[in-house]
């Protein structure tokens, strides 16, 4: 299809949208692994 | 039912059941919203394909001004009955309204470049956002700082709060000053009378924006409540390894010799 | 008053400080914390005084009325709540207006302590014993039941610390409560002791 | 109650006057930021008559920030604020009679200077006299206001730097006002009186919710 003149704007707006919605996702996904073998290390008793 | 399902072993079970049909409803709304913005709605005949932009741009602004309604919401909970759900719902909620309120800036200013020749407008509603944002980098800014979690909630909750007195406040006198310095040939960004075929696609939106923030808050959630299982099980190994102070007791003894 | 103190745990920044804490007070007693440094003395006294919540258990004062506790006590602590650049007096007068119940004037209560001399001086230019000194004459100023005192004798010579023994001995003969952490004999007469320490291991953790 | 307020006041205000602390800083900062203005503008005065009160009012926003750490700080600090939980008078009038010994010693001395600045950016009578009034109105909210974010930063080391962050959006609808107001005078569409109305009315929301919420923060502190 065809954006007109302003193409870059719109896919810009687009494009930082998941940008952004990637990296929130990305950072819950990390933290939660984080958490997950922090719990795992103690019940392995690894701190024992 | 609201206790029971309030209670973190609760919501951990009922939250994991929900979160992955949550996280489908979000993605088939939100492809079927994309399809009815992009190929259903037509280009608008002022602003051309640029209003496509709009599809997300009003889902942004809406989810960042729920996620503060939720934290001020968590806020009450926090202060008033000390629920330990509603500290972490108010921190995970922070980092996402935060991130809906900086993803309808950036869409914001992309819109008004082709539109007003200019990234940046001061317009009123643009402004409010942007305070919203500033609000909100407080806020996280508070939760880094404060260490001990209980306090960060309670801390948090009061600014929260006083944020919530002082946005509507905010909003009308940043209103009142933009009528006071714009000239009033200003486009108006979706206004009251919008057609339907631009209607629905944009309600499709943000019920697909709403369910993305929804799942995304009750991750955010489960992952608090196991940091703080973390941070409890380090105090105990800590106590654990170091014997006089492990098990700490008084002794009321009688009158000393 | 009586002092109730039941089943009281402290927790400080989720950490167990103690647990399982049981006591009471009443008129003309004294008790008297001790334990080995980091062991809750401050603590205990920091709950007693309503700054920290116990994380279970309770706090009660009998008989005195609609007052809440903290509005019933004196603390004198480490920090000891005085301006460096408010003289001994004005310090005293102060915390007369923000206390209430006034009974000596700060003149009067710094002649008592021995500081009549440094009455008029900024209170930043005092020794430590001095300064000490005048925290204690805020017990003096406004009359107030219990008082919590958090090592009273650091930092005092012999001849004070008398001086100190007799202020409580006083106080407790007035119907008064006294609460002292403490590492040293306190010359409090017949006080009760409250030792906080290491419980006997029961086994071996698994 | 009266007594512990005044007791309070007197205090805060005979500490400042010894220490000489941040109600003179505060001045200077103010009269420093007026001053690179016209480094930064250029030395044009019809420019600087047009947008002194605007100046005038973002120097006072900033030079409130001066000091604010340490309202409830320095008192956490030495055990001070101990004492004064302890009173049979309610936090909520400790809060109120320290920020009003706060407010006396920076909010006030700042808009009583601010018509010896006004000659700096070249502000003729009138435009002078409402830039000071509009001060004199709206510095009270935004003290109030800084007291919550030092309520709340009061137990945080090197709390200053967050302190600003925290409060400096919610001081915008007094900047707001207080501008438009001092405007007004130089002459516009509205008249003077509604934004100082409500500039006025800033300032009573700002004392109510400000000593509330600072006095649930320190309460809550620990």
């Amino acid at each position: 299809m065809d954006l007109g003149t302003h193409g870059g704007f719109i896919l810009g707006a687009y494009g930082f949208t998941v940008l952004t919605l990637a990296l929130l996702i990305g950072n819950a996904v990390r933290d939660r692994r984080a958490q997950e073998r922090a719990l795992a290390a103690f019940r392995d008793g690894e701190h024992r | 039912m609201w206790t029971r399902l309030a209670n973190p072993g609760h919501f951990l079970r009922w939250s994991v059941a929900l979160t992955p049909w949550l996280a489908g409803a979000a993605a088939l709304t939100g492809a079927l919203g994309l399809y009815l913005a992009w190929f259903v709605a037509p280009p608008d005949y002022q602003q051309g394909e640029t209003v496509r932009i709009m599809f997300i741009h009003v889902p942004a602004a809406w989810l960042g001004v729920f996620f503060y309604g939720s934290m001020v919401l968590s806020a009450i909970g926090t202060l008033v009955w000390r629920h330990p759900l509603a500290d972490v719902a108010q921190r995970a909620a922070a980092p996402i309204g935060a991130a809906f309120t900086l993803i309808c800036l950036v869409t914001g200013a992309l819109w008004g470049k082709p539109m007003w020749g200019t990234y940046w407008v001061w317009d009123a509603r643009l402004t409010s956002m942007l305070v919203l944002f500033l609000i909100y980098c407080g806020i996280i800014a508070l939760w880094r700082t404060v260490e001990e979690p209980n306090r960060a909630a309670r801390t948090v909750a009061i600014l929260t709060l006083v944020g919530a007195v002082n946005l509507p406040i905010i909003k009308f006198s940043v209103n009142w000053w933009s009528t006071l310095h714009q000239p009033a040939s200003i486009l108006r960004m979706g206004g009251p009378t919008i057609d339907p075929t631009m209607l629905y696609p944009l309600i499709v939106m943000i019920v697909a924006g709403t369910l993305t923030g929804i799942a995304l808050h009750l991750y955010a959630m489960r992952t608090e409540i196991l940091r703080r299982r973390v941070r409890t099980l380090t105090i105990r190994e800590a106590e654990r390894l170091d014997p006089g102070a492990s098990v700490m007791v008084a002794y009321p003894a009688g009158p000393s010799a | 008053m009586r002092l109730i103190v039941d089943n009281l745990a402290v927790r400080r920044s989720g950490r167990r400080v103690f647990a399982g804490l049981s006591f009471a007070l009443g008129a003309g007693e004294a008790l008297a914390v001790t334990g080995r440094n980091g062991a809750g003395k401050s603590s205990l006294l920091a709950v007693l005084a309503g700054r920290l919540r116990p994380a279970a258990g309770r706090v009660a004062a009998e008989g005195v009325g609609e007052a809440s506790i903290p509005e019933c006590l004196h603390v004198v602590g480490h920090r000891d709540g005085l301006k460096g650049a408010l003289t001994a007096e004005e310090n005293l007068a102060f915390a007369q207006a923000l206390l209430g119940a006034p009974r000596l004037a700060p003149k009067a209560a710094l002649e008592r302590l021995g500081l009549a001399h440094a009455r008029a001086l900024p209170v930043a230019y005092l020794s430590a014993g001095q300064r000490r000194r005048v925290a204690l004459a805020r017990l003096l100023v406004s009359a107030r039941p219990l008082w919590l005192l958090d090592e009273p004798t650091a930092a005092l010579d012999a001849a004070s610390q008398d001086l100190l023994a007799g202020l409580m001995d006083e106080h407790r003969a007035g119907g008064g409560l006294v609460v002292a952490a403490t590492h040293q004999s306190l010359g409090l007469a017949d006080a009760r002791e409250l030792r906080i320490g290491a419980a006997p291991q029961p086994e071996a953790a698994p | 109650m009266i007594r512990v307020f005044a007791a309070l006041v007197a205090r805060d205000l005979r500490l400042a006057g010894r220490v000489g602390g941040s109600g003179a800083l505060s001045l200077v900062f103010f009269l420093m930021i007026v001053a690179l203005v016209p480094f930064a503008l250029g030395p044009d005065l019809n420019l600087l008559s047009r947008i002194g009160p605007a100046i005038l009012w973002l120097a006072a926003v900033l030079a409130t920030l001066i000091g604010l750490d340490r309202l409830f700080q320095a008192d956490d600090e030495d055990g001070s604020l101990e004492l004064m939980t302890a009173s049979p008078a309610p936090l909520e009038i400790v809060v109120l009679a320290k920020v009003c010994a706060h407010w006396l010693t920076t909010g006030l001395p700042l808009a009583l200077a601010s018509p010896l600045f006004g000659l700096l950016v070249a502000l003729d009578g009138p435009a002078t006299a409402a830039t000071a009034l509009t001060l004199l109105v709206g510095t009270p909210a935004l003290t109030f206001v800084g007291a919550v974010g030092a309520a709340l930063t009061a137990s945080i080391r090197r709390g200053g730097l967050i302190l600003a962050v925290l409060v400096l959006p919610l001081m915008i609808p007094t900047l707001i006002f207080g501008v438009s107001a001092a405007q007004a005078a130089l002459g516009g569409t509205i008249p003077f009186a509604t934004p100082l109305t409500i500039l006025s009315g800033l300032s009573l929301i700002a004392a109510v919710v400000g000593t509330l919420a600072a006095a649930a923060a320190l309460r809550w502190g620990e």
